[in-house]
């Protein structure tokens, strides 16, 4: 690790510039809002976000804390209704990047925000599905950003609330009209790309100063690195400093009332 | 066509034991004064349905209103879990819960199904997710056109809906202005139906496509200043961000959340007509 | 991302011999200006869709554009007939084409699940009607949570769409007010699209839920003030009723629409880029 | 026929009196838009006037040459698109009465918008269905105003555009989600229900003035009359003066563009 920045803020730049320009993107709250966010501020101005609340091509000065915050509406370039948006945005394939977070993930990159433990009698019960299953499918393809740990990588999601590359990666396969799914992972410490071939998480960049190790200390199951790592680039002092700004003024207006 | 009643008499009108109630509005709008309203009049094994079932229904599942949610989504948006949602499901207090779970796909479009007349929902959803395997209302049908295999579900009508928007005019014509969500389609959807309101105005005062329900869509329309808080009534008053984050610790604790309860619900009578 | 174009240039690009095309407006904003074009540039093949063909239609068939049309109206309102349509389906003149004939509701839902990127649309129609007699790509289905017997079309998936609005922002974004039809399903239903507005401005200055089409779902947007005339652009200027009466007798003889047509249209260059 | 109104006035505000106020009423262009519009100004002022182009809750101070003048608009509630208008409003249940013209009407009440002749073959190709095939089964009950002529009234029409009873009256029979159809049909001779047991269109009253010859005349299957006949009652003045003014104000709109 870097004086100059921290885990988190490494993982939210490298999620942000994954990013291009011009993007139409869906964002998930919390991490892919901040990412997402950064890199409308910053490379990517033209970067096209919109929330499930029905808020199209919104240019939040502070994250949302909520999907639909008054912020979003106020600052879109219109606001249409929740089934419009599943139906004529989602589902009408009008989105590039679907940017989620998750609960659980597995090799496969299957998510599970649904539940820990058993569904009729769970041990823990998460939030569910929301937005996230039918994104995954519908959009270009799935970005995905949460802080690595051997209790959120795991070698089989208790339940897939949202496909990934299935059960044994086949899921996509002959399946018309769906998209590319994820095509990356950005962790704290690393970032991973399902294997061409059999779709397994992989990792494909390890964060300056991250080691193998701890990479394989984090994740549930035995994880592969591809041939050719590369090292993360590391945040430039500009992004570092409009990303501090941002959760500064973040922080001060959610304390407010 | 709309009639103005207090929010205690269309309540008290149009909400049975039993019945099948959405209370909708997408973080925006979130009828929170007549969710209150149903707890105060202690209704009994509700099915409730709501996309995203926020503060409001962890409230009336805690205060045992609720024997059945479907959802799509569950938590204290930003914050993390509906503590008394989950104490329902996790431990069954108090009363256990059943829940049909969904995608927020699916229920939009069946809400928008429900507003549209049609017994079911078609979209291409649930595409490798293990939902369907608990949610036996799921189902595929085959495209007659092209052979693609589609998720179906059944359109939701409830029989009473309930929303809050920000005004009506004399006549009950209500407009609903910022983030929409499904609260049109809750209530074109339900058999009845009732919308709080900011307030009752002469005149709308808006533009040639706005969000307006007409009155005679709408069995009753109460004013309920405020009736969204801690939610948030675009143009009137901003969402109290500080309320969601303080409700987490009164909802983890069964103590905590009845004292809140006693104080901030039963205590306030609503106001009657 | 749409790019600012002449209608001449638009039109080249995107409107290829033999595509599917629909030009849509319900009696409003319908798009002339861009229709003549095409009718200039003698386009060949086409398979026009619209729901009510109106005037704009009547033309393109008369000049010999269309092999094909779909639709659900073909009168011109409140006059009677369009006589260029008749004359093609009942004598063959320019050539006979095909036509594929809908309610408006079937239409109207089909451009709806073309939007929402579906290969069909279900919806309570067709019940008793002969239509499905003539149109074999009317079916039905059964509900499989009812049993109901639905009636099933395909979506409609043009390859270009071309609308006409009021105003677009330098970013191409669009603004549609007032009778706003199956515009904005048309436009994001269609692999491509082109939108004609009155003028360019700065900013859209509209309320949150306007029916603004983002230009990031446009391909082309091109400036046509006075574009929809004789029809008519909410805020901008009225419907010519005159016109359309007008045209009865213009439209019944074959040598009167052929001059119209000299001189009306392929005598008045469009604007280049 | 009096001279203080003529028959087709007669037919106007017979029509209009249909309408009960508050009623929702989805208006088709022509002789039904005059009648919802007289009922309006006169004893409905709460009628719920609906187009097919999504204006709203209309009140129109010309009658629209078109079923989307931008009049419809400018007085409307609000105006929806097209898709909405259908599902939700037509589809969705929410309307009380539709209220049709046709050029050919047979003695089940079905309607034919599409053609004389045979379809690969047209005599005289017609506008089509238009909005009117949903509205006869989606919305309450149906209202049918046209001039009565054998070439309008016949046997069995060429084509069943729009259901009323079906080719041998039992269309409807065991269908669910379904209007009651055709309850009446307002001429400028007489007015026709349904009989309750067959559906066969049958006169139940006739116009000031009207023979049973002139109908039976007028009619392209042996008609049938109820056993008690009423007569219509006649247009007051109020009415009267309200539709000439709406006539003519209508007329000199029209013409001036």
């Amino acid at each position: 690790m870097s004086e100059r920045y921290s885990a988190s803020e490494m993982m939210t730049v490298t999620a942000s510039r994954a990013l291009a320009n011009g993007n139409t993107c869906f964002v998930g709250i919390g991490l892919p809002s901040e990412a997402a966010n950064l890199a409308r501020l910053t490379h990517a101005p033209d970067v096209v976000l919109i929330y499930e609340s029905g808020t199209l091509q919104t240019r939040p000065d502070v994250l949302p804390l909520s999907i639909g915050d008054g912020e979003l509406c106020e600052t879109a370039l219109t606001t249409v209704s929740v089934p419009e948006m599943f139906r004529y945005w989602v589902q009408g394939g009008q989105i590039d990047v679907g940017f989620l977070g998750a609960a659980q993930v597995d090799k496969y990159a299957n998510l599970n925000t649904t539940l820990i433990g058993d569904y009729d009698n769970p041990k823990v019960r998460l939030p569910g599905g929301g937005g996230a299953p039918e994104m995954a499918t519908c959009t270009g393809e799935i970005f995905i950003t949460l802080k690595h740990s051997k209790r959120t990588f795991v070698d089989e999601v208790d339940f897939v609330t949202t496909v990934g590359f299935g059960r044994d990666g086949t899921a996509r396969d002959n399946v018309p009209n769906i998209g590319k799914g994820p095509t990356r992972i950005i962790t704290d410490l690393c970032v991973m790309q399902p294997d061409a071939d059999t779709k397994e998480l992989t990792v494909t960049s390890l964060h300056p100063g991250v080691t193998r190790e701890q990479v394989i200390e984090a994740t549930g199951w035995e994880i592969r690195f591809a041939d050719d790592i590369d090292e993360t680039p590391v945040p430039d002092d500009h992004e570092l400093e409009v990303l501090r700004e941002l959760k500064a003024r973040t922080e001060r207006h959610h304390s407010e009332a | 066509m709309a009639e103005f009643l207090s929010l205690h008499d269309a309540v008290s009108r149009y909400v049975a034991d039993g019945a099948t109630v959405a209370m909708e509005g997408f973080t925006h709008l979130i009828p929170f004064a007549a969710g209150h309203e149903v707890i105060r009049q202690k209704k009994r094994d509700l099915t409730l349905i709501r996309m995203t079932p926020d503060l409001i229904y962890d409230q009336l599942i805690g205060a045992g209103c609720a024997k059945k949610l479907i959802f799509s989504w569950g938590g204290n948006p930003g914050v993390g879990s509906l503590h008394r949602l989950r104490d329902a499901v996790e431990h069954g207090w108090p009363n256990s819960i059943e829940i049909l779970e969904h995608s927020h796909a699916a229920m939009a479009c069946a809400f928008e199904a429900g507003a549209a007349g049609l017994p079911l929902a078609i979209l291409r959803g649930y595409i490798g997710s293990d939902l369907p395997k608990v949610n036996d209302q799921i189902k595929f049908i085959d495209c007659p056109f092209t052979g693609e295999r589609l998720a179906a579900v059944p359109s939701i009508r409830p029989d009473v809906s309930i929303v809050h928007a920000q005004k009506a005019d004399r006549h009950g014509n209500v407009l609903v202005e910022g983030i929409v969500g499904v609260q049109k389609e809750a209530v074109m959807a339900a058999r009845h139906s009732i919308v709080t309101v900011e307030e009752v105005v002469d005149d709308l005062d808006t533009h040639p496509n706005a969000c307006v329900i007409p009155g005679w869509v709408i069995d009753a329309v109460a004013e309920a200043p405020g009736g969204a808080k801690p939610s948030y009534t675009h143009g009137y008053y901003p969402r109290s961000n500080k309320f969601y984050k303080d409700w987490d610790p009164i909802a983890r604790d069964r103590e905590a959340f009845s004292a809140w309860l006693d104080e901030n619900v039963y205590a306030n009578e609503g106001a009657k007509a």
